[in-house]
């Protein structure tokens, strides 16, 4: 689905993502990790278009060069995009947060997909609030939910369990799981609890001071890894 | 190095971080009292009825679905939301609903926010030393000048948060998990007697969140400690006490034992599998 | 141990340790000895002489460099925009404008000794109370200071406490110095309305039309630059400065801290003011004239322009964005008096689209590519000599 | 040899652009036409222009720029009064001669300034007269902008019209801010006055941009110049230029000169104008013409001082009498101001005047109004013995400060 | 109904024969009257206007019509007298006034027009106004004898009673009797008359009142008064209404000016400097569509809306082409720029049209007032826009309700990465959002040419003003924007009487500066979480 060849990507004069090749299968999800500031965020910024890459190729399986689009094509190439730190549009009510992402939808659809809803009920019942008022955990669901209404065929997930709560984390990743299965959705994932992480990704790549240290299937994690690259 | 074997003994608080002289009265016992606090926003009652007493001391982990409820009290604790009703001390004798956030803060409530806030423009250095615990009034603030005890105090919490090799660096460019590690650095650095800690480890690794584990533990005693999470493995690895909030109000209170034991907790946070 | 940076030093001295300042002020002090050495020691005819016109000019240009640092100050370190400056600009100015009116005495037109010409000509039977007083250099001078100061104090103090801030305070600032515009226009303020105040003779007995009293005027706006120069460099080297970008990038967080924002502001704010009126002191016997179009919403602007144009949050910056507009204007509004303001305006779009840390930006660059290796110390020009 | 150089000292931009840039064409048009002609004592004319913005101190500062950089001989310029006072020093200081093309509240007298323009008793006290005797005015709404120059004005007026007889309360006075374009509830307030069963007018001094809708709400209010005449001392030709001026026909106007003056001095002025702009429509108005008249007052005083020295020009042109362009002469008085004939012109809809009224003979300008307690004992003579501005005449003293002894 | 209409077509025989049947006026005699017309001292002309009326030349109207206006004249060379066709420039086309026939253009030079004061011209309004008492259309009729109140003269009384006696139309003939009674009341003192005239708001009216209540005359005086008591209480209803009018009516152009500012300086949040700049482009426009459609000044200010928007539009996008898309993330500078912007597109209308103002001409429909009763008119101009005030913000309103372009507009300004993530095309938003914003000062620029100057320094006399109103109504909030211009236009004109314009408008002033103390977020603040960031 998603072929990263050679990726470097510079913040002015720093070099924060070095030579990075990955490869993620169709309606497999990978799991990015390391310890904090290692360049994860980075990394899927890069793929969505928000930071520059200063070379390497980004091809999606139809062949489409990302590195050559701006971000909205990229999204219209069906990328979804839940980012760190939420990034909700405060001053929005909750549904018309979710309705910005109507736009690129192929089908046209002019009202939010019921089953988004039905997936986090607490975005029907503060639907005509303003995004920025809703819990920090609240707004973390939203972010998923925004990103789902765009039909996307790979999902981008940045630490998307952050703030929510522990009932409902376990059932964001049964639904990415489902949506894996049954739409083959492609999924990226940013995660550092390893429960989750081990639960519900095929992959893993283990990122260290901008390079990829270690990926494999996520059975071959070992504690050694784990040590040598997640631990202080 | 010998700074790092002092940070990993568990049993010893570091004397950085004792808290200043405050005020607060606590021979009666508890530091924080709120009693039938209700807050509504255009009509959502997001606060209902709470009652919460934290002692002296304490360590206090809160837990509770997306949207209880808690940020909000954290809100009604540090001035920056007016409750409808309710009373909330500090101490027995500061009624904090009297009090703007300024002199809530000087009092010695500090506070680490759900979503991380720092100075973006200033560097990591210059945010621990305006949080540093100092007279902060204008003209003090102006005549203000570094002392050598007061670089050790920011050389040890950069080095407690990880963040040394980037002292000279702006806050903006840090990423996600630095600026938690920084705003919980400004947290210590203004040794309060009672922290408010929303959401600390979001984002961290495991190996993070024992560390935060430790750091809180070893705060609590001479410090009151409350603690907002939802990862409930750090919960159960530091948690006395639990209050679980529910819309509002307290749900359940006790042990985590008990608390996780509890059905309707179960149902309406935990879930099944937990 | 070994720190970058050191905040050990007495926020009075520190400006004295920062290379950026010291070169400022070494150009800034040089520049003004050398204009007084071409303008006395050079004769009339030779092309290094500095006229007498050419004096009063720069005198000029200082006066309006020190209103742009003060409202640099404010914007770029508090991040409060006011567009309001030129209102505690012109109240320092009418302040010394009403000690030059009183110096007259009875040289008037009318020749009374107790009634400035424009309140014998409207039928003014006595001297207003709050002209009193004036005649007197000290507290004229104190004056230049406190009108502002109160002002600044009084306005700031409510806008400050209700939290008004962004837009809401720029807007209000504006319509400060509006109304203030509109009250001294009227001509039962006793402020000399439209026509202002003009006429001077002469101030601490030097008669102002002599190129002495020029050249002295000159010194002084150059001595007060500096002097402003440094106290903006102090504070905002200081913690207080520290805490002033706090308040600027994140206000409500400050609180949290333990910072009385509202505090911190004010103190800031009124003694920009008080830069502006010493300004505006300085540069009314230098111009001959205060009038309320000094209080025009749109000159506020205007400063705000030279300062963007300069480089926010540099001070040094403010100071050539206003030496440049101005010099621009000057040369522009003789040389191609029907196109001058295309050219003007064509500046300011260039200058924000090609240069978005303002001219300073620019020395920040070179500044940069000298230590491009030496490990970076992002931003500000903070790293001092020890 | 050397061109004789003349500054131009109008605002080319900011709002008195409006007004003052035609006044730099004409002063541009009037030294092309004398280089045409052989320039003056053999040397050639050379206009230096620039712009001082309707910016106040930046006058004083071009003024400073045109007398000590390009040393020029004579300065003509200056609309609003509080750019002639923020000048007035400069031109004293370095000796210059400014020559004042606009009608003013008077009370100024100085050595270096040649006011053509007019003082309110040429223009002020005599519309009032022709309202008063012609039309049978008997209650009076002073509407001014509010500046120096209406206050002025119209505490002349209210003095004069006090004793004329005219009782307290039937004097309305009535003050706006520049640009004002809200007139709904003065306008209102005028009807209102005005309809109290006796006669009513209008003297309006209101300046420049507040005219359009000022005169715009009076139509729509269905105020007719019949009902309450308004007559303007600030609207000229120009400003109708800008209106539309059906309306206001039969509103009226005081100046010394009027563009549809029948008097060949006046259509071959007009048709060189439209000449020099190219555009049929370009109209001509009073200050054009205090220029025309203050600028040939100057050639003939150089010409007959044979220098263009300052203080020979000052003494040679008191005296200096040219035509002007309504058929008359001009003569420059000991007061620097000069004489001038007094029109009243009703609006046309073509945006012109006819003339209804005019003095029988030109009134010498007054430097020091005899209507305003301060100044009635004052006057002004810049010939020897007196050589003073402002020649308190029952004191027997020159007041003020004493001539800067250097020059 | 066919009896009344046959009678009246007899008067009008009957008042055409003052000017009596001869249809064939000799010439001599017709040149004879407009020489004595031409040569008399103007206190002369009066009874010689007379003459020419009562000669009975059919062309006699026509004259006086063109004596009227200023456009009777005589060819200083050849003695003839011609109407004056158009005035402007050197050279006037002009007719002869005996044949009709067009003679071309006449160097102005050899014209002497025949001069015209304000005291001949009413008495010619009276006479002309007499002659259309008798018109078909009811409306001229009412107007005529309405414009004929104060103006009756002792010659037309007799004539106007039996007019009055012979109109049916109950509205025309009351306003004849107040007209012959105001005349009665002034010149002859009739108490009876004093009846007629109370309860009467008209102007002339009251003034014949308040003359008639200083008389000598003790009951006279006595009946005026009480007349005018009741008029007085009448009066004071109508005065609040009027306040309010001009109230709303101030408000509306506040509304108008700054609506656009609510989109790009509200909405975008780009710091607009040149936006008053934009508004007098619209202006311009219209004066150019005027140019244009010469003597269709109606259809060409209608032409002018879409124009108006257009070009204002487009000068929008091509301010936001070439600057402001660079300055994405940086709002404060937009400032600096567009101040820029702003001083060169002033410069640029002063080079390329003028630095003078421009006429545009009102048109007939929106000229006057309309009369709600005698002593309340509601100027038109100001009426008409109230309404396109109202019309552009709710279609405003609607835009970024209803559209994508609203939401997509929110979300580019609150968080531009995401929304283009999200898959919105943020740079064809900022396109049409500034487009949008820029057409919207356009219109606000046709709507002012027809209350205030066209000229290059229309820009900045709202610019001040209209971002005040955002601000104070909430930025980022359009309903806000409305309710703090209509609020701030009204305050203004309630303290305007008491307080003076000026004063009026420094109190406005500090009402803002007090009132944001108050909510420091505007009239409609953006609360919650959200806005405290
Ligand atoms: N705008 C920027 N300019 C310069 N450096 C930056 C910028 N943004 C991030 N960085 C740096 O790049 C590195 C990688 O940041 P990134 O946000 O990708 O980390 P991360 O792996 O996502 O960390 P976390 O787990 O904390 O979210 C960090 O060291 C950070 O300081
Ligand atoms: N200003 C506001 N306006 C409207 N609703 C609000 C506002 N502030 C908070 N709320 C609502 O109040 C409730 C409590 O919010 P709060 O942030 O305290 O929850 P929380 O317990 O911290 O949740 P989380 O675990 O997700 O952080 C939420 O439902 C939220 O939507
Ligand atoms: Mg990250
Ligand atoms: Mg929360």
């Amino acid at each position: 689905m998603l072929n990263i060849e050679q990726l470097n990507q510079f913040y002015g004069e720093s070099h924060t993502l070095w030579d990075l090749n990955l490869e993620i299968p169709k309606g497999q999800c990978l799991c990015v990790m390391g310890r904090n500031g290692v360049g994860k965020t980075t990394l899927m910024k890069c793929i969505m278009g928000e930071e520059s890459v200063k070379s390497g190729s980004i091809k999606l399986e139809d062949g489409a060069e990302l590195t050559k689009l701006s971000i909205e094509q990229r999204s219209r190439h069906g990328i979804g995009y839940v980012p760190q730190g939420r990034q909700i549009f405060p001053m929005l009510t909750v549904e018309e947060n979710l309705r910005t992402g109507l736009a690129v939808r192929k089908d046209g659809l002019k009202t939010i997909p019921e089953r988004i809803y039905e997936l986090f009920p607490v975005l029907k019942e503060m639907k005509n609030r303003r995004g920025g008022d809703l819990s920090g955990g609240q707004q973390q669901q939203l972010a998923i939910g925004r990103a789902l209404v765009i039909e996307p065929r790979l999902l981008i997930l940045d630490e998307p369990g952050e703030g929510i709560q522990p009932n409902i984390v376990a059932q964001i990743g049964e639904v990415i799981r489902r949506l894996m299965e049954e739409d083959g959705l492609t999924v990226i994932l940013v995660e550092q609890k390893l429960p989750f992480a081990r639960k519900y990704a095929d992959s893993f790549a283990i990122l260290d001071r901008g390079r990829i240290m270690a990926a494999d299937s996520m059975d071959k994690l070992s504690d050694e890894l784990i040590r040598q690259y997640l631990a202080v | 190095m010998n700074l790092m074997t002092e940070l990993t003994r568990r049993d010893r608080v570091f004397d950085f971080l004792a808290p200043t002289q405050s005020p607060v009265d606590v021979r009666h016992g508890p530091i924080l009292y709120l009693e039938g606090v209700s807050v509504s926003f255009d009509g959502f009652k997001a606060i209902n009825n709470l009652n919460l007493t934290i002692d002296d001391g304490e360590l206090r982990c809160i837990i509770g679905p997306n949207g209880a409820g808690k940020t909000t009290m954290m809100d009604i604790i540090t001035g920056k939301t007016t409750p409808d009703e309710g009373s909330v001390w500090f101490g027995s004798r500061h009624n904090l609903l009297t009090m703007n956030e300024p002199e809530i803060a000087t009092l010695g409530i500090g506070r680490k926010f759900q979503k991380p806030t720092v100075f973006e423009a200033l560097t990591v250095f210059e945010n621990l030393e305006l949080s540093m615990a100092a007279d902060k009034r204008v003209l003090p603030s102006l005549r203000s000048r570094l002392a050598g005890e007061h670089y050790d105090r920011i050389d040890e919490v950069l080095a407690i948060i990880g963040l040394k090799a980037l002292e000279t660096r702006q806050a903006g460019i840090l990423s996600h998990g630095q600026k938690q590690w920084l705003e919980i650095g400004m947290l210590l650095m203004q040794k309060p007697r009672l922290l408010l800690v929303d959401e600390p480890v979001a984002g961290m690794t495991e190996q993070e969140m024992e560390r935060t584990a430790e750091l809180l533990t070893g705060l609590a005693g001479k410090q009151s400690v409350v603690v907002v999470e939802h990862d409930m493995g750090f919960v159960r690895s530091i948690a006395r006490n639990v209050t679980v909030l529910h819309q509002g109000s307290v749900l359940a209170e006790g042990s985590m034992d008990q608390v996780s034991a509890d059905p309707e907790v179960i149902k309406v946070y935990l879930g099944e599998d937990d | 141990m070994a720190h970058a940076v050191n905040y050990s030093q007495s926020w009075l001295t520190r400006p004295f340790t920062e290379r950026s300042t010291l070169t400022f002020l070494g150009v800034l002090l040089g520049a003004v000895a050398l204009v007084t050495f071409l303008n006395l020691a050079m004769p009339q005819d030779s092309a290094l002489h500095v006229s007498t016109y050419t004096v009063t000019l720069m005198g000029k240009y200082l006066c309006y460099a020190l209103l742009a640092v003060a409202v640099d100050l404010v914007w770029g370190y508090l991040g409060i925009l006011s567009l309001g400056h030129g209102a505690f600009f012109a109240l320092g100015g009418y302040a010394m404008g009403m000690y030059l009116m009183r110096q007259i005495g009875d040289r008037g037109v009318y020749g009374n000794p107790d009634l400035p010409d424009f309140m014998v000509f409207l039928n003014w039977q006595e001297l207003p109370w709050y002209w009193s007083g004036f005649d007197m250099a000290w507290f004229a001078f104190i004056m230049v200071l406190l009108a502002p100061g109160i002002l600044a104090f009084v306005f700031g103090y409510l806008a400050f406490r209700s939290r008004v801030t962004g837009v809401y305070l720029s807007i209000i600032t504006q319509a400060l110095t509006f109304a203030l515009m509109l009250a001294f226009f009227r001509n039962e303020m006793g402020f000399g309305g439209n026509n202002g105040l003009t006429d001077f003779m002469d101030i601490l007995g030097f008669d102002l039309r002599t190129d002495g009293a020029r050249l002295g005027l000159f010194i002084a706006s150059g001595i007060a630059l500096a002097l402003g120069y440094i106290i903006c460099r102090a504070i905002v080297g200081s913690k207080l400065g520290r805490v002033s970008v706090a308040c600027r990038d994140a206000e409500a967080r400050t609180r949290f801290i333990g910072y009385r924002v509202e505090r911190v502001q004010l103190f800031v704010f009124v003694v920009s003011a008080m830069l502006a009126g010493v300004a505006g002191a300085l540069y009314v016997p230098q111009v001959g004239i205060i009038n309320p179009s000094e209080f025009s919403p749109l000159f506020s602007i205007e400063v705000v322009v030279w300062v963007a144009l300069g480089g926010r949050a540099t001070l040094y910056g403010a100071v050539i964005g206003a030496l440049i507009v101005n010099y621009a204007k000057t040369v522009f509004t003789g040389v191609m008096p029907d196109a001058w303001l295309f050219a003007l305006g064509a500046l300011f779009v260039l200058v924000t689209v090609f240069l978005p840390k303002g001219i300073a930006g620019l020395f920040a660059n070179l500044g940069k590519k000298k230590k491009a290796d030496s490990p970076a110390n992002s931003g500000t020009e903070q790293e001092a000599a020890a | 040899a050397d061109p004789i150089k003349v500054g131009i000292l109008h605002s080319l931009s900011g709002t008195m652009a409006i007004s003052e840039s035609t006044l730099k064409d004409t002063m541009l048009m009037l030294i092309e036409e004398q280089n045409e002609k052989g320039g003056l004592l053999g040397r050639e004319l050379e206009p230096v222009v620039v712009d001082p913005a309707s910016n106040w101190p930046l006058f004083a500062e071009k003024a400073r720029e045109l007398l000590a950089k390009e040393e020029v001989d004579v300065i003509f310029g200056n609309w609003t009064s509080v750019s002639r006072k923020s000048v007035l020093p400069v031109v004293e200081e370095l000796n210059g001669l400014l020559f004042y093309p606009v009608q003013y509240e008077g009370e100024e007298s100085s050595e270096n300034v040649f006011y053509t323009g007019a003082a309110p008793n040429q223009q002020a006290i005599p519309a009032v007269d022709y309202l008063m005797n012609d039309i049978g005015v008997e209650r009076w709404v002073l509407a001014g902008t509010d500046y120096v120059y209406p206050r002025t004005t119209n505490k002349i007026l209210e003095t004069y019209l006090k004793d004329h007889g005219v009782a307290e309360e039937d004097i309305m006075i009535n003050y706006t801010p520049f640009g004002h374009s809200n007139w709904q509830s003065i306008v209102a307030d005028i009807k209102e006055f005005g309809s109290q069963g006796k006669k009513t007018a209008v003297v309006s001094t209101i300046n420049g941009d507040a005219n359009v809708p000022f005169y715009r709400e009076l139509g729509n209010q269905g105020i007719s110049a019949s009902d309450i005449p308004v007559v303007a001392f600030s609207v000229g030709e120009q400003e109708l230029s800008g209106i539309d001026t059906a309306p206001l026909v039969g509103h009226l106007a005081a100046w010394n000169y009027f563009m549809s003056v029948d008097a060949d001095a006046n259509y071959d002025f007009i048709d060189k104008w439209t000449a020099y702009k190219e555009d049929e429509n370009a109209v001509t108005n009073d200050p054009m013409e205090a220029h025309y008249i203050g600028f040939n007052m100057w050639l003939e005083a150089v010409k007959k001082a044979g220098t263009t020295d300052v203080d020979a020009v000052k003494d040679a042109i008191i005296g200096v009498s040219v035509p002007n362009l309504t058929g008359g002469y001009a003569t420059m008085m000991p007061n620097h101001h000069i004489t001038k004939p007094v029109l009243i012109g009703e609006i046309q809809d073509n945006g012109q005047f006819s003339v209804v009224w005019e003095t029988p003979s030109t009134v010498a300008g007054d430097a020091w109004s005899d209507f305003l307690p301060g100044s009635k004992d004052l006057i002004s003579d810049w010939r020897k013995p007196l050589f003073c501005g402002n020649y308190n005449v029952v004191e027997k003293t020159c007041g003020g400060a004493e001539k800067v002894a250097s020059n | 109904m066919r009896i009344t209409r046959s009678l009246r077509l007899l008067l009008t025989a009957c008042l055409l024969s003052l000017f009596a049947f001869s249809a064939q006026a000799d010439d001599a005699q017709a040149q004879s009257l407009l020489q004595q017309l031409a040569d008399a001292p103007n206190a002369k002309k009066g009874d010689i206007i007379s003459e020419i009326a009562a000669s009975g030349d059919e062309r006699a109207r026509q004259w006086l019509e063109a004596f009227s206006d200023g456009k009777l004249a005589r060819n200083e060379e050849t003695g003839a007298f011609v109407i004056v066709l158009t005035n402007r420039g050197r050279n006037w086309t002009v007719a002869d006034a005996l044949s009709g026939e067009e003679l071309g253009e006449v160097s102005r030079r050899d014209l002497d027009s025949i001069r015209i004061n304000n005291a001949l011209r009413s008495q010619l309004d009276g006479i002309l106004s007499v002659i259309d008492l008798t018109v078909e259309d009811p409306a001229k009729r009412l107007a005529a004898a309405r414009d004929l109140r104060g103006s009756v003269g002792e010659s037309q009384v007799e004539r106007l009673s039996e007019i009055m006696s012979a109109e049916e139309n109950t509205e025309v003939k009351a306003a004849l009797q107040e007209a012959v009674a105001i005349y009665r009341v002034v010149e002859q003192g009739d108490l009876a008359s004093v009846e007629v005239l109370s309860g009467s708001l008209n102007s002339n009216a009251r003034a014949a009142l308040n003359s008639a209540a200083n008389s000598d005359n003790a009951e006279l005086a006595a009946a005026a008064k009480k007349a005018l008591e009741s008029i007085e209480q009448k009066l004071k209803i109508n005065d609040a209404a009027k306040t309010l009018y001009f109230g709303i009516s101030l408000g509306s152009v506040l509304v108008l000016a700054a609506i656009g500012l609510a989109i790009t300086f509200g909405v975008m949040g780009v710091i607009n400097m040149a936006h008053g700049e934009l508004i007098m482009l619209g202006a311009y426009t219209t004066w150019g569509m005027q140019q244009l459609l010469p003597g269709q000044p109606g259809l060409a200010l209608i032409l002018s809306i879409p124009a108006g928007f257009l070009v204002a539009a487009l000068a929008g996008v091509a301010i936001e082409r070439t600057v402001i898309q660079h300055l994405k993330g940086r709002p404060l500078e937009t400032l600096l720029a567009t101040f820029g912007i702003s001083l060169i597109l002033q410069q640029l209308v002063r080079t390329v049209i003028s630095p003078l103002n421009r006429t545009v001409i009102t048109p007939e429909w929106m000229s006057g007032s309309i009369m709600i009763n005698e002593g309340l008119s509601l100027t038109l101009n100001r009426l008409y826009i109230i309404g396109f005030a109202l019309v552009v913000f709710f279609g405003l309103m609607l835009i970024m309700r209803k559209t994508r372009l609203g939401l997509e507009v929110r979300a580019v300004t609150q968080n531009r990465a995401m929304a283009r993530s999200m898959g919105i095309k943020a740079t064809r938003v900022d396109i049409l959002t500034f487009a949008l914003g820029s057409g919207v000062a356009g219109l606000a620029g046709v709507a002012l040419s027809q209350i205030t100057n066209v000229g290059p320094n229309l820009g900045q006399n709202y610019i001040i003003d209209s971002f005040m109103v955002v601000v104070f109504g909430g930025v980022g909030n359009l309903w806000g924007t409305l309710v703090a211009g209509l609020t701030l236009g009204t305050i203004n004109q309630l303290l305007e009487p008491w307080a003076g314009a000026v004063l009026a408008k420094i109190l406005v002033l500090v009402f803002i500066i007090l009132f944001i103390q108050k909510r420091p977020r505007g009239l409609f603040p953006q609360k919650g979480r959200a806005a405290e960031g």
